[in-house]
Order: C-alpha cells, then structure tokens, then sequence
C-alpha cells in the first residue's frame, strides 16, 4: 500500500494529492497530459521536495515533511524509468546497466543483467554510446537499467511510448512476470489503455492532479461516466472468469463468464485459472435472435441494462450477463432498427479475436516473450 | 617642456622630491616612470619614450651609452646607503655587527645580490662580518630592494638590509629600529643617470639632470637618506 | 642549464601540480554550491571568488605575507601549531597560490555543473546512488571538461606566477625559488640567452604536460562503466 | 517528388536508402525502432553529412556529394519535429515560437503563431519555461514551433506519441488541413497503425534503412505478406468510395463500395466526395446466410480469394468485394465449423462502429477538432 | 586620492573592459572550434591556448615588447601603417592585455560551447536561421554562463595584471600606468595609507562590477523571445 499526500504548487499548477495506491501487482496512472502523472511518480521517488509531502510505502514512513522525515531517494530502492529516459552520457548502453548493477539491492536476486540483456535484446547495443541509440533504442535501455537495480517499487512513466508495437509486445509479457514472479509492484504511467489493460491490476485516472476515480481495472472500464476520460473510442470492459477447457485441436480457451461461457484464442493456464480479459465496446455487437453461420464464436445471452443515446451517431448499450457488466457501442440506427430497449434480453456477440486476455496475479504465466493478443 | 624620466624604484620617493621642486623653479614639467632598473633598461633598448634613466646601478647605464643609445656620458647622481631594519623598535641595537652575529631568529631578508646593488652590497657586508655562510641558508630575498622592505614590513623576516632611503621615507610606525651599515663594509652602491638619445635637446630633461647634481638637488637627495654625487661637496 | 634551475623546475612543477590538484578538489563544492543554490548569498560569493585577481599580485603577496607572517591570524596559528613559519615556506607558497588561483578553478566548474543540470543526478539516486556517489560517478564525469579547463588554467598559472610568489617565498633556493622566478633573473640581469633558453623550455615543458591533459580527456569521453 | 540517395554508414548500422516518395500529401516512415526512420529525415533535412547523399526535392537539388552541391538545411525551408523535442532551453513556451516565427518563409501565409496556439491550445503554456513543462506540453510546443514556421515540407518524428489519446484526436484533424489546405507535405515517422492509417496517403516500410516496400495506404495495408511488419493485430485494408447518401436522422453516411453500399458514422461531406476508411481484419466477421436481427449495419456480399490459415487459433481470410481486396480475422475454429473455401460466396460483416474514416485529399474535411473514429 | 590615482583607475576600466569585451568576442570562434571541430589540430591548439599564462608577466612581457617594439615584426608594421609606436601605448598594452588574458576566455567559452552540443542547433537550422544566426540566438544565449565567466575572469585579471603591462606600458602616467601600477608605487615608496586605501576601492568597486554582471545574468535566463 501507497500513501501519498502532497499540496502540489507550481506557478501554474497546484493541486491537492491524496492517493492511496494498493501496490501490488500493477498500478495504472491513467490521465491527461499536463495533469501531474509524472509529478505523482516524483513525489513517490522523493524528488520533488518542498511541497508538504507524506509518503509511505506499507506504513515504512518515506516521508513525512510536518514531522521533518525524509528517506532520500537512493535509500528508498525505487526504480525510475523517466519520461527522458536520462541515460548517463558520459557511459556506453551497457555502462548505464552496470551502474544500477554495482548498486543494485543484494538481498534481491533477481533479475540479473544477462536476464535483462537478453530479455530486452540489449546485447548488440552494450558497447554502444547513449548519443547514438535511436529512440526506442534509448527507452530499452533505460528500462533495463532500472530494472537491474532491482528495485522494490518500480516507477514507469510511459516506458514504452517510444517503441513500435512488436517491441512493446515483447516487452510488456516481462513487465507482467515482473509482477507475478518477482512481486515487484510497478506504478505505470501510459497513454494507452491498451497497455493499461494489458496490465494494470488497479487504475488511478489522474485528474488536475488529483485522483478522480480508482479501482480494479474490471469495474473503472466499466464506468460509464468516465468514457470521456478514458477516450470513447477505447472504451470497454474487463471481464474475469476461470479456464473451464482447452481446444487443443483449435486451440482455443474455454471461460466461465457467469454461467456462459466465452471462447477465445488458446491461453496456457490449467482449468481453473481465472483469467481477465478485455472486452472493448465497439468490439461487441447486439443480436436480437441467436445468429447462425456465423464466424462470431461468441453469442452470450444478456439483457440489457442501459442505454446511453450520445449526439452522433452512437448509442453505448450496457448489458448484464450474469451478474457481470458488458458495454456495446453500436449506431443509434440498430437501436432504433432492433428496437432495442432497457430490460430486452439480447446476444451480445463478441469476436474471439477482438478478446485482449491476461492471466490474473497468482494465476501462471502465459509463454513469455509471445505477445499473446 | 616636458620630460619623461625613467626612475629605479628605490629611488621614487627621492625623485618624486625633486620633480616638485625643479618643476616649481623651472616651470618644466617633469614626467616620472618607475620600475626596476631592468626592466627599465629592457624598455629603453626597445624604444621606450623616455629622455633620461636614473638607474639603481651604474652598470646599465654605461652600456645603454656603450651601445650608442645615450646622448651624453652617464654620472652618478647618488650613492646610496645600507641599514639593518626591523619594524621592532627594540630589535636591533646600535652594534647591528653584535647583533648579527649573535643570530637573528627567523629569516634575514635581503636583495637579490643578483639582480639589486643593496643586495650585493648587503651579501659584500654579510661577507665582510663573516656571517655570510650562516646566514645563506635563512635568507628571504626580494627581487628588488622594495619587497625587500616589504618582507621586513610584514613581520614575515623579523630584520632587512635595506636601503636607509626607504626607513626615512617610511611612515612614523613603521621606522622601528635601525642600524646603518658602515660605507665601508661594502664597495659604494652607486646610482647612474643617463640623458638617452630621445632627450638630447630637450631642455627640461638636461636642466633636470643637471639639477641633480645643483646644490638643492643635492639637499633633497641627502634629505632622502642617500648620499649626493661628489661633485656636489 | 645550472642546477638551481633544475631545482627551481622541480618545484614549480610541484608547487602547480599540488596547486592544480588541491585546487580543484577544494573548488568542487563551492562550484557546485554555486550552480545549484537557490540562496541569494551567491551573489556576494560568486563576485568575491573573483576578487583575488584584482590585485596586482605583489600587493596580494604583501598582504597574504601579513597573513602568513608570524603575527598574522593563520601564520601564528600555524607556528604555534608545527612551530614552523609558514611564511617563505613551500606550504605558504602552497597557500598563496590556492588563493590566487581560485577563481580559475571555481568558475570553469561552476559552468560545468550548471550545464551538468540535476537530471542525470536525480536518475543516479533512484539507481541507489548517494548524492556524494552520484557526484563521483556521474555529475562530476559529465563535467569533466569542466574539471580540465580548471586544471589547465590553474596549472599553468601557478607555473607562471610570479609576484605573488616572490612575495611570499622569498625565493630561498630549492624551497621557494620557483622557475618564474628564475626566468625573471635572467631577463633583469641580461643573460637574455639563459632566459630564451629556459621560456622556451618551459613552454615546451608546459605544452606537453597540457596535451597530455588535453589528449587524455579526448580519448576517455565515454567509459564502458 | 522527394528523391533520396544514400549510403549510411554508422559503426553498428549502415544501409544503402535509395527511397522515391511522392510528397504529395501525407508519406509515412513505419518501420521497427532502430531500423534508420529518423536517420532518412536527418538526411533529408541535410542534417546527417558525409554519407554520399543525393537528395532532390520536385527536381530542385538540395545535396548531391558527388557534385559537391549542398542546401544548408536553413535554406531548405523545412520543418522537422524531433523525436526529442529540442525546444530552445533559454526561451520560454512563446519564445520558442517567436523564433519560428520571425524566421518563417515569408512567401507563405499560414498558418499564423496565433492560429497554431489556438490550434494546439498553447496558450496557457506561452510564458512558461520550457524546462517546467509536461511531457505532452513539451511536445505540443515542439509541433507547434515547427509549423510556425511555415515550411514546404514538414518532417515529423513520432510527433504524437508523448500525447494521449484525445490530444492526439485533436491534433489529428489539424495535421490532415495542413496537407489539405495548405499543400504542405509531411514526412511522418510513427509507429502507431492508427496514426498511419488515418493519416498518410504514402507509406514507406522501413526495413534496416532501406524501404521495404511503399506504395499508397491502402495498398500496402492489404498485402498479407507485410502482416509481420505491420503487426498482425492491426493489419487491415484500406476501402476508398464516394460518398452515396446522408442520414442526417441518425448521422449516417452511405459510401459506395463497389456495387454495395457500406453505413457509416457520418462525414460532413457531399455526395460524390470521395472516402477512405480503414477496416481492420480483425474487425470483419463472416457469415454463411444474410444474416437478420443484428446491430451489424454491413452485411457485404464478397467472394473468399485466399484462405491463411496460421499457427495457433487464428486464420486470415482475403475476400474480394466487387473487385476490392477486405481481410478478415477469424479462428480457424470458424473456418472449419462455417467450411469456409476459396471461391465460396460469403457476407462480410462490418460494425459502423469499426470503420476509421479520413476524407481523401483534395475532398474537404470533416470538423476540425472532432475525432471521427 | 591622487589625479594621478585616479586617471589611473580611469585607464584600467578602460584597459580591462576593452581587454574582457574584444577577447570574449575574438575567442568565440576560437572557442566554438575547439569545442565542436573533429581535426587533431585541436589537440595542438587547446594547450597552446594556455601557453601565455606559464611564462612569468614580466618575461612574458618582455617578449611583447620585443615583438610590439619599433624592430618587432608587429611593432614594426604598425609604425609603417600609423606613424605611432604600439609599445609604450595603450594599444599595445591592450595587445598585450589580449595575449596574457587569452586562456580566460577560451576556457569557460569552449567548457560551455561544449555543454551546448549540437542539437539546439540543427533544431535552429531547420527554422531557418543561419548557422551564424542560431550561434548568436541559441548557442550563445545557453552558453551565457560561459561567457559570463570569461568575462569576468578576463576583466579581473586585466585589473590585477601587472608584469605584463608594466613592461609593455612603461608606467607612464596618464598613458599607460594602470591601477595596479599605480597600487604596486605606493607599497613599493612605502605609502601603506595610500595603497590600502586604494586596494579596498579597487576591491569595493571590482565587486560591486563582478556582482551587477552576476545578478544580470541571474535574471536574464529565460526571455520571452
Ligand atoms: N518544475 C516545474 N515547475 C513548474 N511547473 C511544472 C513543473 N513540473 C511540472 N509542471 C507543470 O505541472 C503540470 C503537471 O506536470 P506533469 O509533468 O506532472 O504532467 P503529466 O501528467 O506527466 O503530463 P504528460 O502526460 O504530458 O507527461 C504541468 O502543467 C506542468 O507544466
Ligand atoms: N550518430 C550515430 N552514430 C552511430 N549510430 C547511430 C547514430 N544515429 C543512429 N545510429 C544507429 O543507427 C540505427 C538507426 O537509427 P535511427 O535513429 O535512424 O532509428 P529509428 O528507426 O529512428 O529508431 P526509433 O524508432 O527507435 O527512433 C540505430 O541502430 C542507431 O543506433
Ligand atoms: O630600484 Mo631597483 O632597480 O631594484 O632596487
Ligand atoms: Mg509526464
Ligand atoms: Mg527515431
């Protein structure tokens, strides 16, 4: 658990903060640029100084400005992966990682540098000068230096905006097993909720500063209210449920979503492993009568429990399946065409491959390295 | 007219006297540089702006008229006199011979013997006394006979030989105590001056010099604590 | 070349060398402090780093003579302390230069260290660095050309100082008569040869020890850790 | 026409770039990260010597070593946006493009400082240090100082990914105008599929420095065998048709497509006007019979060319509807379940909700300042 | 005070700050060179820069006055073109001031030409400002610091100078006897009075310049445009 409070005032910025993070697993800080994300994770590392901070890391007091306590921040073990990336120019790539490496904790083992280094392919770019990486050359980097520190908290602040979809693919299986295996909480700061979805366990969505909602990933998607927060487009929800079978043959992945069941494309994991995923609004369509002939795998029986007309052309229709919430976005046409109407009972039609799925903390990870979406 | 007049330090002061007085009877004006007699000399041989040297040895000036840059033969215009200094007003006592060689605590500060003729003067008297191998190794030495003074000034070497020009021109708190080095113990410190090339014909630069040797020149110069040219008794 | 001249070029290079190296190290917190405060006082510290250069260096020597001299605040410590004088000595040399010198090695770090910035220090503390860790280990390599320029000037102004150093040393023979010094007697006594002599050696001397400097830095801009 | 020769010789990566772009309008750089995207535009801004470089610009020479000609890049009169920002450290927010703007061309007349701080909403950051900015804040600045000054052509590095999701929609819009009000083309490095599709109207894949392939958007996006490149969840098609009808009642437009007709949200547009949008594959849905009582609003009769069928759950499949190429995502499971074959005449289903729409250049644009996806 | 004093601080303004403006604006390019040029020249250049502080003032200035003197290469020609002497005149003094004070602002300049690096200035470059014009807007203005201390070193050490312009000025009054000459007579004819006094005016006043160029630049960090 995370505490932190702070009267943050700059010239042209001031806000109040109190958050409480849960810190374990992974913590989202989702928001608006220009709106304190970054100015949240600097206060938590201690480098912000002068503005009435409290600080604590599972009540281990970091600071405490009414009481003049104060853990500097290379006594706190954090990792930091800032938004500049910051490599050290006076050292090569792999100078940067020795430098967290002579520093790192000892009474953590892992993750070694060889680990990080071939995780992050950082090899070829050891003897390299920092001046001469590319940008998602540099970014990599200076994940791996934090990571070697072996922090006990890691703080991210939009690692991996700098690089292309395949290396983000690579790279964010190793930040889940981060948290699953190494029992690193990562407070992670992103613009995309693809990544937040992806990964975060808990999400804070920042506003001027402050924190104007939280919670488990699941319900804050959920939330209508949020959807111009959180970009409508992108808008969805998270879904959990456990592995009731395998399709080999098709691999494919059979889930318990209330009483249904969801199939999607295969996840490793033992019947009973509840998993999460993500299910988008404008991935699910509405059926009125259960569809045949269809490539669509998914048709769950729900009914629906709300309907938001927006100016425009969509409508956003909240549904119910079984006790668990699901949202579509479809045109105010088919609403008014299907006639559809709070209290209707409905197919909700998802497409197996619009399913972005993730294994939930505890459960075993998937294959790493294989984006699996 | 006006004439530029290079001075040896040590000799400012005494020079500075004078201009007061031969500009105020003359109605010539009279320029003053200072510096040491080196670099004076140095000066002069690459074109300096000055119509007389008046040196702190006799050496230079008799090359600059060697060397065809004088415009008249060079005279000694002063003779200058060693003492034994301290700032202490109960250091030195009237026998400075007794006192030397019961040994002073400290460094004794003296000219470079090298490069200022109050050095050599005081190394000829050290060696005349016999105290010269003692006293080689605990010698402050100034590079010319003003920071000689100075070092003495501090307190840094609690006694100097220094010129007794310089004790008559100090102020009333710093003239402590004193000995003057009988004219005997060392070959005469005598000071040159040289009308240059670039002062012949000019009036105010020849009447200056010769004004020098004129009876109240020469009462300014003794008044100063040196000994005025012979020509002057 | 005599052997005092030998003796006084061993000494200068001590004397520049110690001066150079003490030099820096005594200016690096003071620079940093005055990149990096936020405190008005540095704007009366900052002009009085400067201000020992004003003085025409005899007269700095008269006055830090008074200083050293046995009756002064730090020399009569210093002999109540050792029981040496600390005037006309190599440490009142020693001392002398630090003064004289100091601008020259506190301004050029002080221009590093801002360029310097603190980001770099911040991402050193969350790698677990202490400040005085990340000071050495990153602030102070990434201004290392600040800490060249400050011991190329220091050094070679101690080499050629000159008035400051009469002053004070005395010019004894082998423990204050530094090759400055020397130079300046041949000139003033006409051996013009020795003295072409002995500035052309020194220059050369002087322009292989800052090559040297200025070739070790080149070649050592990025280290492998 | 921009012409570019070269021969890139770091120590750890050189390529042979020989690369013809059409500058007209908008030409994308995709390509993995260190694979040469910001060393073509340094090339192209004259920034990158001593590599043998011929660049030409519409026939007009701006290097070519082997004469001994070079363009400073000062008298190139472009704009380049860097990857790292490089606002002026000594300036403020305004200041930064008060020096854009008193060194803009002034044979151009747009856009103005004030429309661009209107545009990207700058002023409450003008008199602000640029060093006390947000990440985000930093890049906005760093676009709009680029435009300010008025270039002919426009380079562009990763120029959004520091934003979020809605900054970036608003940004979006005014990127398109400036091509298609004011004839500036821009070179634009991403490596965002949506940026891309949305945006260029060119596309070069960067490949070890080297164009991997290029072609027009929607040609390049529907080549299976680029799937890899493009990362596969993303891979789509582009479909261009003229706008057919207007709904206003539910904001629908009608766009012809071949002989069918596809729904869509609506697009401030005449009838005629032509349209581009994106369909991703995994987007489109396949059914057997016409199917009835679903919010789907496209049903395209289409006619399965190709069939892939990949390792793990998925398979592509290549349609062909009147002529134009459409993929679809779907398991294999469907695949076998529908017995889907090459040659069988299928529908294809389309969510309106799904279709990323952009005006072709030359057409007039939709509001400014509105998503429209 | 003296007329005589005060024509003599009169001139040392003059001297230094004519001295602190030329040599800072000479030693750009020079500076920018070194800082930015890949040619091993460099490392033959960068400590020849130094070389004027390693020789003594006076001999140093010895040499001057050979070379500005009427048979000297420089002297010589400029008696050829003006009619007029450069030894013995303020000219050449300010020569002399220029050569002895050098290495003060290449130094900072190159330490702070270096920090800026070369990004800010292609980011220039693609605005469309001229290499000349994003040195004086961009490169300059981030390397204020650097000039700043070149500066100030530079006016500091002509005040205090001394040797150098003894020998190439003559100390004749009103012409070429600066302040520090003028200090160093006074010590020197034993006017202790006189010499403290005018050490502390010189002091007061060298801080009071030092502190106004210092607070100037503490608030002119970050314009408008
Ligand atoms: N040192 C500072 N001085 C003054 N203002 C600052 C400072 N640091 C940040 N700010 C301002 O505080 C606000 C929050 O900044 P912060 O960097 O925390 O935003 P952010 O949420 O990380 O944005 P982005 O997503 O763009 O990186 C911004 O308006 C920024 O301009
Ligand atoms: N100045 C340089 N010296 C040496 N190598 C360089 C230099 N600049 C770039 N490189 C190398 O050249 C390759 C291409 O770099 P470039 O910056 O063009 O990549 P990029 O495609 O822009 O990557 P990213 O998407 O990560 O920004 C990289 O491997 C990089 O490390
Ligand atoms: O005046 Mo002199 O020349 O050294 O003492
Ligand atoms: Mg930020
Ligand atoms: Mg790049």
């Amino acid at each position: 658990m995370l505490t932190l409070r702070s009267a943050i005032r700059f010239p042209e910025f001031s806000a109040e903060v109190d958050v409480t993070a849960p810190l374990s697993g992974i913590t989202g800080l989702f928001g608006p640029s220009g709106h304190g994300k970054t100015t949240l994770l600097r206060l938590a590392a201690g480098l912000e100084r002068g503005m009435e901070t409290y600080v604590d890391l599972n009540g281990e007091i970091w600071q405490d400005d009414a009481k003049g306590i104060f853990v500097p921040p290379h006594k706190r073990r954090i990792g930091f992966v800032f938004q500049d990336s910051r490599l050290f120019p006076h050292l090569t790539a792999g100078g940067n990682l020795d430098y967290a490496a002579r520093r790192a904790s000892p009474d953590r083992l892992a993750p070694t540098r060889e680990h990080v280094v071939d995780m992050l392919d950082l090899g070829p770019l050891l003897h390299r000068r920092v001046q001469d990486l590319s940008g998602g050359e540099t970014q990599r980097v200076a994940i791996g230096r934090a990571l070697v520190s072996r922090p006990r908290l890691l703080l991210m602040d939009e690692p991996l905006s700098a690089l292309d979809l395949r290396r983000k693919m690579e790279i964010l299986p190793y930040i889940e097993r981060l948290r699953d295996e190494m029992d690193l909480p990562v407070l992670y700061v992103t613009h995309s909720i693809d990544e937040l979805s992806r990964l975060a366990d808990h999400v804070l969505l920042i506003r001027d500063g402050a924190v104007a909602a939280q919670g488990p990933v699941p319900e804050i998607m959920q939330r209508m209210d949020l959807g111009p927060m959180m970009g409508r487009f992108e808008a969805g929800v998270i879904l959990e449920g456990p592995v009731v079978s395998q399709d080999p043959d098709f691999a494919m992945t059979d889930l318990a979503i209330g009483k249904q069941i969801l199939r999607m494309p295969n996840i490793e994991a033992d019947p009973g492993t509840v998993v999460r995923v993500r299910i988008r609004a404008r991935d699910v369509s509405i059926a009125t009568r259960e569809p045949a002939g269809l490539s669509i795998r998914n048709a769950l029986r729900a009914r629906i429990s709300e309907i938001f007309v927006e100016e425009g052309a969509f409508a956003e229709v909240l549904m119910d399946v079984d006790g668990t919430g699901l949202r579509a976005r479809i045109t105010r046409e088919s609403v008014s065409q299907l006639e559809l109407k709070p209290g209707m009972d409905v197919y909700a039609l998802i497409k197996s491959s619009a399913v972005d799925r993730r294994l939930i903390p505890g459960g075993r990870a998937g294959r790493p390295g294989t984006p699996d979406i | 007219a006006e004439a530029n007049i290079a001075v040896a330090a040590n000799f400012t002061s005494a020079a500075e006297d004078l201009a007061a007085a031969f500009e105020q009877k003359t109605g010539h004006r009279v320029i003053l540089s200072t510096g040491s007699t080196g670099q004076l000399y140095a000066q002069i041989t690459q074109g300096a702006p000055f119509d007389a040297l008046l040196a702190a040895d006799t050496a230079r000036p008799e090359r600059l008229h060697a060397v065809g840059m004088a415009g008249a033969a060079p005279f000694t215009y002063a003779t200058g006199r060693l003492a034994l200094w301290s700032p202490d007003p109960a250091l030195i006592p009237g026998d400075g011979q007794t006192f030397l060689a019961a040994g002073v605590a400290g460094r004794l500060a003296i000219a470079n013997p090298k490069l200022a003729p109050y050095g050599l003067a005081a190394k000829e008297t050290l060696t005349a006394m016999g105290l010269w191998e003692r006293y080689n190794a605990s010698l402050a030495m100034g590079q010319n006979i003003a920071q000689t003074f100075q070092m003495t000034a501090s307190g840094a070497a609690p006694a100097g030989f220094v010129a007794l020009s310089q004790i008559l021109a100090a102020p009333a708190e710093l003239r402590g105590s004193h000995w003057p080095v009988p004219a005997a113990m060392h070959a005469p410190i005598h000071q040159s001056a040289v009308l240059l090339k670039r002062g012949s014909g000019n009036d105010a630069a020849e009447a200056f010099l010769a004004y020098l040797t004129a009876p109240d020149g020469c009462g300014t110069i003794r008044a100063a604590g040196y000994t005025p040219s012979g020509s002057c008794r | 070349m005599s052997d005092g001249d030998l003796s006084a070029i061993l000494l200068t290079l001590q004397l520049a060398g110690a001066t150079a190296i003490i030099l820096v190290l005594l200016s690096t917190p003071l620079a940093w402090w005055l990149a990096h405060t936020g405190s008005r006082l540095r704007w009366v510290v900052e002009p009085v780093v400067a201000l020992p250069l004003v003085l025409p260096p005899t007269v700095l020597g008269f006055y830090l003579l008074i200083l050293l001299g046995p009756a002064g605040a730090l020399g009569g410590a210093w002999v109540a302390l050792t029981g040496d004088s600390l005037a006309f000595s190599f440490s009142g040399l020693l001392i002398a230069s630090l003064v004289y010198s100091l601008p020259f090695a506190v301004q050029p770090l002080q221009t590093a260290f801002q360029a310097v910035g603190t980001k770099h220090m911040e991402a050193a503390a969350t790698l677990g660095a202490s400040p005085l860790d990340a000071f050495l280990t990153v602030a102070s390599p990434i201004a290392l050309r600040g800490y060249l320029t400050a011991f190329v000037l220091t050094f070679a102004h101690t080499v050629g100082e000159f008035g400051v150093v009469l002053m004070v040393g005395g010019n004894i023979p082998e423990r204050t008569r530094v090759i400055s010094i020397a130079i300046f007697e041949h000139v003033e006594t006409l051996s013009y040869g020795e003295a072409h002599r002995l500035s052309l050696g020194l220059l050369v001397f002087s322009f292989l020890v800052l090559m040297a400097v200025t070739i070790l830095h080149r070649r050592a801009p990025v280290r492998a850790g």
